[in-house]
């Protein structure tokens, strides 16, 4: 088995952080990961995305024409990647900023509502934790357990208020996926 | 009292640094509600009371030359 | 403990593990957090980092304090590279251990920041002046490149020459789950017996790559040929994947050669038998085992992030009976999967 | 009737397409001010600029001029070969802090030792922008940055440079001058140097550099206002502002 | 007229008459000459002599100069080239023409001051980083070389290309009679629609190697490989030299080449049948040409001043019928006439 | 019955090794100065010296310390990696006037700003000795050389420049003095020069430079004799003599 | 026929000149030549040397491993290039200089006391022209119209009498050859 | 009048220069008429009425090292 995930959206979205914690939960459990960023100034301002690819195989390409999953975070990531998103493939969209619909009829669409659930935690900030949270629902891939660890590797050397607020904000993110 | 002066920002230009807001002597710019297509709340002109004078300090202080400033005169004949 | 780690990073753990404590870099993307890296980590464990002016100076600072018989290091990017040319040269000479990664990205000029492998020459045949050469290393996952630092410095004392990392944006930037090497300590280290430490009571000892009589420096150079054909004999590396029943064989390194494993399982889905062979080391070049392996395969592809640099060595390799292919692509733009495939079917059907 | 005339608005000499700096960074403020001296100076069709690698490596384009990006702590190199092939053109760079005070030291000191007859606009905002916040040459002390993770510490890293005051001893120097643009007022005095700057050049009076101290909000990781406050109470102390060389008297 | 003239002078001299008006350069051994002759001449036809405090910085006020559309040049030696090289990657990126002379020396590092061939693959494979290609000549005789000069430029605004005359200490060095070559006028050259002058109306112009989108940076490339593409199918050019009834073929440039000239009458005299192939472009390099007589002589024998750079050219041109064999010194020392003769005794006997 | 007593002879810090300089040349009294330095402070068995390439690329073969030759200007580059790795010892470079203010001029700025703890010996001799004579960036206006045929002129090639008097504006720069060695006098002089800019290292002060007006009687065309006259008459308008910073006080 | 002749001496004593007229000479004459010089640092002080090759054809190699002629104007050049003269080839030394003979006995031996005919001459500088004369007279190679041209060519610019200082130079030791 | 100094000059390693000559206060350095092997005439001490007192301004000067100095005194008991 091999998965590819593509997480894209607004340089300020928190999408980095997004991928590198679904790899690290998935490391957790046991698979293969790669993490790849876009990176330099097209990050400024701009879109950015990553690719994260997980297997219970070696993975070879870090690079991936075609993911089973896409997340996007806004209306230019979503018109972007819904292209190249496989067949049957799913895409995971942030309704608070998306307005609209992709035009594919052949892929799996889900919502969450990111920001309006982040702002009602009290944290706009954790809007990509919430939108992660969806993505472990709908796909299955990673677990809380998992997640939580990989939350914990990332700040807990910061603090532990931290970890908690975004694991919070995960578990929300699972409850409220739609699809 | 009638209008002598007033700001044009384009607001698709504009990145909501606040920089223009916070040199207004007349403080008659503020954040809009809302987002502009790049995602900020772009500055726009509030000035019900006709207080902008033209003075251009908006546009001095604009990093992304978003503001044209227009001051407006009597004719004299 | 396997650690979810940037390449860049993992990188410069592995060499402050392998006993690394002096680095010197200039920041340029994409490899600026290894610079950060070692900004940071140094100080922990008592080495020193320094951000040099300039890569014209962190070449130099380099050659200075390899002369010391330490443990050296920096990394950098395809223009900072071309700018440490000169000192490259000069530290061949001076026969000074050291170790270089560069993280390559799209060229020539300033380009963009993207990945690629168009310094492939630059590294292999000598970008600088004069008959030199270094040993480049080409790791394609994270936890190569980790194991490989420990064996690049042994291999630039050993034989006192250079060693480059050779990766791409691709391998600096991603990340990877990487278990960590042990560490060695740098106290047992063995100060080399033509490190410049101040004379006190021994003959004074000098280190350059001077002599204006030529028959001198011709005597040199002699003796750098020797340790070039040593390193030659003993030192080639390369890994086989699934060549052996491969109706076609890919040539990669690095990222592309990642990629290519990825094309593989494609191809022999759908019935094309596709092996890999995957240079390691692309200074010394595995020559001799390429061309036995070209005996046996009809059609060579060789797949490089460049328009053809590697290829030459791929054809001063293989015997005339197989077919050399090339499929590139430069200045940033990673081949895909898909794309090999396709050019993988174009030859064999 | 009341007329309306546009009193401020995008100088000629700027192109339209949008900046690529994050909110707030004064390298618009900087290149608004030196269009709007091109323009006035009428000499937009015999002016070439010389972009940098740092943030503003895209100045090249967004300039309405004839224009090209030198490598990184070149440009004064590559001005001054443009200026020696063509004397009679306008020939300015733009250079950052660590484009101009780290890298390209040797450039900046020959081109104004040679009294070379461009103009540079040199941007220290105290931390290398384009590569994410290293310390640059001109990184305060005690200033946290990626590469001074601890602040910067004199021992380890030495001294925040201050180009102006040492390309001021060289005989070559023209005119010399450091400002900001943190206030509307200062942006005039900014503009009024830039376009001193420049004279000085028309003049063939030799090298005319303008130091703008200057913010990097991003990886000062600060406000735009914020960050404006920082360079005032903290960026003057270590470069004060001033002319520190002036050999126009009685020329301009 | 012929002139008894150095070979850097008459280099310099030829450059002038070809219409270059801008010369930057830094001093260095075996090429100061070059330079010292431009500060002199250069202000007598009006033209432009600036030393530089560095070659890097040389290369990029080169790079400064090229960008106005003039003709611009500059010459140093070995170490100094490799400090070009970042430059060097810049100008190519950005399609400038310009010539530079590389008057090679023994190396690596500071290596010596005599004459040497080891910056071969440097100039030719490329030194800098990014997938470009320079022009490379490589003239025998002064003669040649003045001759080349006109070209050379021509080449280089034709293309857009940078041009690199290589020669070495030997040849900067020597004096040898030359009938210089016509004048070309400056005022005649017209300014190409690419240089940057001060828009004045037009459309502003960017010269510029940058483009942070790699599918538009692939995009320039793929543009200088159509130019590479254009340059090999039409600029390759050699010399054959008694090669009908060889028994060995020699194949030499520059000073080698003409040392092998006297070998091949020694040789004669002594019964051996010994012809030469000189390529005149290094890059493009010869390669049909030497296939084609690769397929009627046994044995090719390399002879370089260095330890084997162009023979690995030589490889990839010929057939596997013949052998290639190599015979090279390098650090500055000059094979003799009578040792090459040697190592073609031990060849054919 | 009387004693005789050698009161002065070749330094033990000097190799045996023969000079290559030419007859009257500054190179060798400025070595034997700095070798009796080290033999006074006893520093010899710690003590590392960096060449450079110029005139006394051989001077790493003339000292018998450990030592190497640096590329062309950047030994100050070289020197850091030294002191780096091995604090404790003392490195001092050597170097022209091509080397350190054309070439190097951004390590030699960048050493001194770092303050780098480490001694550079600074040889100007107003041209390039080595490669035949050529303009240096110390040049004198008017001075004729292989590559100023005509006489260096301000507006094409720029102004000589200070490097002491540039350097000496930098925070890091601990000691910078100017001397010149044409008499037994000043010889003293520079010898007590040389000793405190290494005692500056051994306490760790900083950056410390000693420049000295040198003769090139060879490229001036002049004899011994008279370029030393031409020295203290020219040279020394240019580059006056004397001590341009000094972060020693109370502490040495 | 192809000519190579080896010209030997301190830095100071004019031997790259001597070798530049003599191949201007020749080159005047209607033959092909070379000059290649000795040249760097080991000019300072120690020994310098030229080698000129002359032919009525094509010049190959400008360097020479056997020369016909060695023109040694003090010891350790004598010492040095004696090794390589030609068998039957000539020797011509500068015996105000050289007070010794070379050790083979298969090669011709001329002397010319250059120092003291250039003092009679009132200009110690012109040794290497008297030299020059005496190697024109015993080889032939070059007539004296020839070296009035190339003496010409170099210095007339300067000034004439330099020219006829030279020539009147020549013309002694054309003279007062020995062998 | 006594010796009360002298100087040693390595004649090989002399190259003529006269810088020593130059400034000796004495006056009792001058070359030789012979040359060394180098091809220079050398500087000797030629001090027929004993007035150099070991100043050593001649080794100060020497940009060769090629003079050793001696002092001589009486020995004091
Ligand atoms: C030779 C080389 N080294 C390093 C880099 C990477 N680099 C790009 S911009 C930059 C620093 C920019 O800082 P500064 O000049 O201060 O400009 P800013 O971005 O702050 O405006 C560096 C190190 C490069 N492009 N080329
Ligand atoms: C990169 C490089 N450029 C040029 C040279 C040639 N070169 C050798 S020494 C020198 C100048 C020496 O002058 P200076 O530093 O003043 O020393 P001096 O000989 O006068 O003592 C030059 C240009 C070189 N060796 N390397
Ligand atoms: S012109 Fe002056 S008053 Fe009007 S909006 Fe701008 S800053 Fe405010
Ligand atoms: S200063 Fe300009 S960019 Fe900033 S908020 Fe105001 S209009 Fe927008
Ligand atoms: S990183 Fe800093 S300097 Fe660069 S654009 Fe952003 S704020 Fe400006
Ligand atoms: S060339 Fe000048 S600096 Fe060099 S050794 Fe001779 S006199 Fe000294
Ligand atoms: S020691 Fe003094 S007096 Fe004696 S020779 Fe030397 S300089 Fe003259
Ligand atoms: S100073 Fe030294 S080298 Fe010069 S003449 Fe005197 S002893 Fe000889
Ligand atoms: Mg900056
Ligand atoms: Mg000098």
């Amino acid at each position: 088995m091999i998965k590819s995930i593509i997480i894209a959206g607004f340089g300020g979205q928190g999408v980095m952080l997004m991928g590198k914690i679904i790899a690290e939960a998935a490391m957790f459990e046991g698979l293969n990961v790669t993490w790849l960023p876009s990176y330099g100034p097209e990050m400024r301002g701009g879109t950015a995305n990553c690719t994260v690819v997980i297997g219970d195989e070696p993975i070879g390409s870090p690079v991936v024409d075609f993911p089973d999953v896409v997340i996007a975070m806004n209306i230019p990531s979503m018109m972007k990647f819904e292209e190249v998103l496989k067949k049957d493939g799913t895409m995971l969209i942030n309704s608070s900023v998306i307005d609209r619909e992709p035009s594919r009829k052949d892929i799996k669409v889900s919502k969450i509502d990111a920001n309006k659930i982040a702002d009602t935690i009290g944290n706009s900030k954790v809007l990509n934790m919430v939108t992660l949270g969806a993505f472990a629902k709908i796909t299955g891939l990673i677990k809380i357990e998992a997640i939580g660890k990989a939350l914990e590797e990332t700040f807990a050397s910061k603090n532990k208020k931290l970890v908690d607020l975004n694991l919070q904000a995960v578990e929300h993110g699972m409850k409220s996926v739609t699809d | 009292m009638a209008k002598k002066g007033y700001v044009e920002i384009n607001s698709e230009r504009c990145k909501g640094c606040g920089l223009c807001i916070n040199a207004c002597p007349q403080h008659v710019l503020k954040f809009s509600e809302k987002f502009n297509d790049k995602g900020y709340h772009y500055a726009e002109l509030y000035d019900p009371d006709d207080k902008c004078p033209g003075c251009a300090f908006c546009y001095y202080m604009c990093p992304d030359v978003c503001i044209t400033v227009h001051r407006v005169s009597e004719e004299r004949v | 403990m396997k650690m979810l780690m940037k390449g860049t990073e993992a990188i410069a753990e592995a060499a402050i593990r392998a006993g690394c404590r002096l680095y010197f870099g200039y920041p340029i993307t994409p490899q600026s957090e290894l610079t950060e890296y070692m900004a940071k980590r140094m100080p922990e464990v008592k080495g020193t980092f320094l951000q040099s002016e300039s890569e014209v100076a962190t070449v130099n600072m380099l050659y200075g304090a390899a002369c010391t018989g330490r443990k050296v290091m920096t990394s950098t990017s395809s223009p900072g590279f071309s700018l440490m040319q000169e000192g490259i040269s000069y530290m061949a000479g001076a026969e000074l251990p050291a170790i270089f990664i560069n993280v390559m990205r799209g060229g020539p000029g300033l380009g963009d920041i993207q990945p690629s492998q168009s310094d492939y020459f630059q590294s292999t045949k000598g970008g600088g002046h004069g008959d030199y050469r270094m040993i480049v290393l080409a790791p394609h996952t994270l936890q190569e490149a980790t194991n490989m630092m420990k064996e690049a410095f042994d291999l630039a004392f050993k034989y006192r020459m250079l060693v480059t990392i050779l990766v791409d944006g691709m391998i600096g930037q991603m990340m990877e789950p990487v278990e960590l090497p042990e560490w060695t300590k740098p106290e047992e280290f063995e100060e080399p017996n033509w490190a410049l430490t101040g004379a006190n009571g021994r003959k004074p000892r000098k280190v350059t790559s001077f002599d204006l009589d030529p028959y001198e420096l011709e005597k040199m150079n002699l003796r750098y040929q020797e340790t070039y054909k040593k390193v030659s004999q003993n030192e080639v590396k390369y890994e086989e994947f699934k060549i052996e029943d491969a109706e076609i064989t890919v040539v990669a390194y690095g990222t592309m050669a990642r990629i290519v494993k990825t094309v593989i399982d494609y191809a022999r889905k759908s019935g094309i038998k596709v092996g890999l062979f995957r240079p390691i080391t692309l200074w010394p070049f595995p020559y001799e085992r390429l061309s036995e392996i070209s005996k046996n395969v009809k059609n060579i592809l060789t797949v490089e992030m460049s328009y053809g640099q590697m290829v030459e060595d791929v054809k001063l390799a293989v015997e005339e009976k197989s077919d050399v292919h090339f499929y590139g692509r430069s200045a940033g733009v990673v081949p895909t999967p898909a794309e090999i495939l396709d050019a993988i079917k174009k030859i064999v059907r | 009737m009341a007329i309306d005339k546009i009193v401020a608005q995008m100088p000629k000499s700027l192109s339209k397409i949008e900046f690529s700096y994050c909110p707030g960074c004064h390298h618009g403020i900087v290149h608004r001010i030196v269009a709007e001296v091109i323009d006035e100076l009428g000499i937009a069709s015999k002016t070439i600029m010389v972009a940098p690698v740092g943030c503003s490596v895209f100045a090249y384009n967004f300039f309405d001029l004839d224009g090209t990006v030198a490598a990184h702590g070149r440009a004064p190199a590559v001005a001054t070969g443009m200026k020696r092939a063509l004397p009679d053109r306008v020939i300015f760079t733009y250079q950052g802090d660590g484009d101009l005070a780290s890298i390209g030291t040797a450039e900046i000191v020959h081109a104004a030792n040679r009294g070379e007859n461009i103009t540079t606009i040199f941007i220290n905002n105290a931390v290398y922008g384009m590569t994410g916040g290293q310390m640059a040459p001109t990184t305060l002390l005690g200033q946290k940055t990626t590469t001074s993770p601890y602040g910067r510490d004199a021992k380890a890293n030495g001294y925040p440079i201050r180009m102006s005051e040492m390309l001021a001893t060289l005989d070559g120097s023209a005119y010399i001058e450091r400002t900001m643009v943190t206030t509307p007022q200062n942006v005039i005095k900014t503009k009024a140097a830039v376009k001193k700057a420049f004279q000085v050049q028309l003049k063939g009076l030799g090298f005319s550099m303008i130091e703008v101290l200057s913010t990097c909000p991003t990886n000062w990781g600060m406000t735009p206002i914020e960050s404006m406050k920082w360079l005032e109470d903290n960026m003057t102390k270590t470069f004060p502002l001033g002319v520190f060389v002036d050999r126009t008297k009685g020329l301009i």
